[in-house]
């Protein structure tokens, strides 16, 4: 059977598929979450400098990592859709944005409570920590840009090119460590270099980060099912499809 | 009467609820001018928690120019506002309800977010309150004395600048008074002074600005 | 009680800038009555539409209603006056019946769904009730104002060019306003360019600034 | 081609000359904002000395800010941007020329303003001669990025504020680096690396902005 | 050559909203024919308009100019066209002079004062032309909108209800202007609610969107 990558373009099919792979991903996210916090509290060791406050980094570093990919997917649709004008793509980054939000927002506040006990202080303005909350308000003023927007047309254009715009934040929080001096952690997880935490500890982060991957598909593929119930109600599938309900 | 008042009041709610962003989007002017200085003045808590009173004040001081600016400007453009100065009312009602009504929507936020930005700067938990009493206060004089502000420069080409102009100086007493309540209340100092001269000038505000604003208006409407 | 005069004007006079766009200009319009306002472009209608809703002063002379002056009148005037100018003075974030309903609400009349429905429909924008005002086509829009005007119940109407932008059918419609208006014992100030049908209305032109010359014609 | 931009350019310069008020009072903004710190914060000199660099660019930014919710609202409403849009020259041209000419109207005049402003907080000579050349690098990149978000806002309800929300996370790179310069310079080291990559970011913005800020408007005007 | 398909529309397809306002619209127009759009308030005139202009994206089918789609084509098409929608288009802070200069400018094109003032004075304003126009009336406002239409030498004119607020002279005007520019081998797309009497000039008519409904007349 020749997989079409064309045939799933089309909101039709994608509907369906999405339909399909929710569950999985759910229940993945679900089993590996359990999973990752287990191994976070019950089988990682006590930090001997920072004691156990250091466990916070379970939940901050796959947070953060999670705002910012989910940035660059949005990006790559926005980019695509504004190319080939392909209906799929934006509701995919309008499906993402809240989802990376969330993340952005987790990241912020979890290093907040873990800036309290290392730094003496919630916040600081170090450019990591000023760039995270850039990201942040950027995802939250895409939002507010497609919610001011009516029609739909122009409401995913102008988001596009605003994702698109505010990408250029996404390797400076990455590099942000290295190109100034802060107080923030550097990057210890690399593919270059051999990691220089405890490998248990880096198993657990691991898995809590794919766990939130998992999460993060389950709730885009969700939210675009609506979307395109929403978008597509004129046309006959929809029709068929909400009757048979 | 009260009615109109109320009317005038549920309006402008029912607007700002329907433009969704723009409610909420005012709130975040607010956070990010907070959030900015410290980018341009450097990081250290010391510095931040000194200049913390000033420029929250500073900053709720234009997040509510900025809103202000639009007060009557869109009524004006799509002749509702005439059609409201037409109503068997006295303008005074309106100019006083459209004050009310901006003050509830981007006045009352900011008291709620500041205790939030407070945080951040490390300010200790009594300044904090002193911080939102002073705001309390000080953010209906704000909306007040904008109104008369917005009345006179409608229509003007470049009003919502030149509103700025001429409100700015009217605002400096309400800064004055509130971002000093908190400087005491930092240096352990009492506020009472500074927050019973702020409420004063609230009162007299009250009195007098509703009036002002509505001969404003009557005059930029011909 | 065809001609009692509700509304009067005394030595009236504008001026804009430089130029003095009328001046003593005297009239009354009485129950019954619709005051048909002519000129060219630019002769000074809307000008002396707003003088006599009180939205801009007279250089000289007065309105006045039932004998006595607007300003001091104001409250009662306003109460039986409705106005339409040439900007529709409807929200664009509000739907046609909201529109209607807020209307009402700052006139402090009440006024009920159905009623409001009804007259918006007269007003063919049966398909666009749900709709914000901005997405409105121009013609609607102006039909959205009519509607307003239809629900205001106020004696005497004051209409700058209502007929902007409406279709033919449009233009029917509110000569039939207009004609129910006025021999229901309404009172009736408006301008237009376009031609009017008004049979069986007792209608009054008034020519505003000098008559054309020659050579503009 | 040219021609065009000279035009777009010349034709706001002609505008902003007619609106004799809105000129000026966008620099009193400046210098009003700028102005009220030191009454929020407390008169003492040092302190002053060093919340100065990021005072002064923050209200560069805010000015820059306020009028920029004005560059394409008044075109769009009184149907002259359609207009222009449909002039035989690519709308590339005419989003470079609004933004330039906005800079030449707003940013020149903030660069003239500074150097008094510094003095008042005390800025020593050489510290100045740099907050001008990075309000100068500075300055073109809060235009074009503006008029990115002008763009994008056309027309919105709350366009202005949304407008701010979508702007000032894209101005801090220049921020950060524009005040870094000046505070580099104040503590004696040498602002050579913030002010090359202000430069370096004033560069990659006007490459890409105007382009951006042009598919804005093609979209917001439909 | 009066049937050179100059402009021509292939299945266009426009929706607003939910709504389909129009589907599979064909049409050619050459020099020396004038086409008349008609339809109620709210059928799509104004979107078509838009479409045939390049300011707005169809939902299918295509514009083509001499052939070409106007996508490709923009900087000849525009070149040759002039548009005038609802909103006049003229900045409130010059003068009409210095409006139609900025228009001549903006376009490419020289204009000279002679003519400028030739054209403003043909539509009435010589009492005007030294006044902002944010003070001209509403029907003077038009007014120069549609002097700049003269000096801008199109070949195509897409004129949306451009008798908004003129006055009875006003409409012969522009009635005589149109005359003479499609006699003279122009084009035109227009819009107008109200009767134009154009004898001798070629006019195609075009009905936008479904006929009107009984209950709806
Ligand atoms: C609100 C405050 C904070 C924010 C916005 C923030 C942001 C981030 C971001 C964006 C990352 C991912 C970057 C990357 O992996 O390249 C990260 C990673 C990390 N953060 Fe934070 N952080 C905050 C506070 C803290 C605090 C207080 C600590 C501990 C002292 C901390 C320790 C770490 C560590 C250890 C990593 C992992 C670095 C790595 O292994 O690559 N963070 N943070
Ligand atoms: N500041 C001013 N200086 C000079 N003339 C002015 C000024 N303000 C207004 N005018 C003139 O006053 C007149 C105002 O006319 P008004 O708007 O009342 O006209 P109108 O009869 O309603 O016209 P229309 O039919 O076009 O709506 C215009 O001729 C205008 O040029
Ligand atoms: N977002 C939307 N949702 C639903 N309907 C819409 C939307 N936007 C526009 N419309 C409808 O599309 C139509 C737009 O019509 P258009 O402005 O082209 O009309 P027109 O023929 O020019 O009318 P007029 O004679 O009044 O100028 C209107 O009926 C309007 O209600
Ligand atoms: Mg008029
Ligand atoms: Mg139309």
């Amino acid at each position: 059977m020749a997989f079409s990558i064309y045939k799933y373009a089309s909101p039709m099919t994608f509907y369906g598929l999405a339909g399909k792979l929710i569950p999985w991903f759910a229940w993945g996210a679900g089993i590996l979450t359990v999973l990752g916090l287990y191994i976070a509290f019950f089988m990682a060791p006590t930090d001997f400098q920072q004691g156990e406050a250091y466990r916070v980094i379970f939940i901050h570093v796959p947070a953060a990592w999670m705002s910012m990919f989910i940035y660059i997917i949005m990006a790559f649709w926005s980019a695509v859709g504004l190319a080939w004008n392909t209906r799929l793509s934006f509701m995919m980054s309008r499906a993402l944005a809240p989802t990376g939000a969330v993340f952005a927002f987790l990241s912020l506040w979890t290093g907040a409570l873990w800036g309290k006990p290392m730094w003496g202080a919630w916040w600081v303005w170090d450019a990591r920590l000023t760039s995270s909350l850039i990201l942040f308000f950027l995802y939250v003023g895409i939002m507010a840009l497609w919610s001011a927007i009516d029609d739909r047309r122009r409401s995913d254009r102008a988001g596009a090119l605003l994702i698109l715009v505010g990408a250029i934040n996404v390797p400076i929080i990455y590099f942000s460590v290295k190109w100034w001096n802060t107080l923030h952690q550097g990057a210890s997880v690399s593919l270059m270099k051999s990691p220089s935490m405890a490998s248990i500890m880096l198993i657990g982060m691991l898995v809590l980060a794919i766990a939130a991957w998992f999460y993060a598909i389950a709730t885009a593929l969700t939210r675009v099912r609506g979307i395109i119930l929403e978008r597509e109600r004129q046309t006959e599938w929809v029709k068929e499809l909400l009757e048979k309900i | 009467m009260l009615h109109f008042l109320l009317t005038v009041i549920r309006r402008d709610l029912l607007l700002a609820a329907r433009r969704k962003g723009d409610w909420l989007t005012s709130q975040f002017f607010f956070i990010m001018v907070v959030s900015m200085f410290p980018l341009g003045i450097g990081p250290e808590p010391e510095m931040l928690r000194r200049v913390a009173p000033g420029v929250m004040w500073v900053a709720a001081l234009l997040a509510s120019l900025l809103s202000l600016s639009r007060l009557f400007a869109e009524d004006y453009r799509d002749g509702s506002l005439e059609q409201m100065l037409l109503s068997p009312e006295p303008p005074v009602l309106l100019a006083l309800g459209k004050a009310l009504a901006h003050w509830l929507i981007y006045g009352i936020p900011l008291l709620l977010i500041a205790p939030v930005l407070g945080l951040q700067f490390g300010l200790p938990a009594d300044v904090i309150g002193v911080l939102m009493l002073s705001l309390l206060i000080g953010t209906p004089v704000l909306s007040l004395l904008g109104g008369v502000g917005a009345a006179l420069t409608l229509g003007l080409r470049g009003g919502g600048v030149l509103l700025t102009l001429l409100i700015l100086p009217l605002y400096v007493p309400a800064l004055i008074f509130g971002a000093g309540a908190v400087d005491s209340a930092l240096a352990g100092l009492g506020p009472e002074a500074n927050l019973s001269l702020l409420a004063a000038f609230a009162v007299l505000t009250l009195m007098v600005a509703p009036w002002v604003a509505a001969s404003a208006l009557k005059i930029s409407i011909e | 009680m065809s001609d009692t005069p509700y509304l009067s004007v005394h030595e009236l006079a504008c001026a804009r800038g430089e130029r003095t766009l009328f001046s003593t200009m005297n009239f009354q319009l009485g129950t019954g009555q619709l005051l048909l306002v002519q000129g060219g472009n630019g002769r000074g209608k809307t000008s002396l539409l707003r003088l006599l809703c009180g939205l801009a002063q007279p250089l000289a002379g007065e309105v006045r209603w039932r004998g006595q002056a607007i300003g001091p009148a104001r409250e009662e005037y306003h109460r039986n006056m409705a106005y339409i100018g040439h900007v529709n003075g409807i929200k664009d974030d509000l739907t046609p019946m909201e529109n209607l309903r807020l209307s009402a609400a700052l006139a402090g009349r009440d006024l009920d769904e159905a009623t409001a429905t009804q007259s918006l429909v007269k007003l063919g924008l049966e398909r666009c009730l749900d709709l914000p005002a901005r997405v409105l086509s121009f013609g609607q829009r102006r039909r959205v104002t009519l509607a307003g005007l239809m629900t205001a119940g106020a004696l005497l109407w004051i209409l700058d060019e209502p007929l902007t932008g409406l279709d033919i059918h449009g233009v029917a419609l509110v000569e039939g306003l207009l004609r129910d208006h006025v021999t229901g014992g309404g009172m009736v100030v408006m301008t237009t360019h376009q031609p009017l049908s008004l049979d069986g209305v007792a209608t009054v032109p008034l020519q505003v600034g000098p008559l054309l010359q020659p050579d503009e014609v």
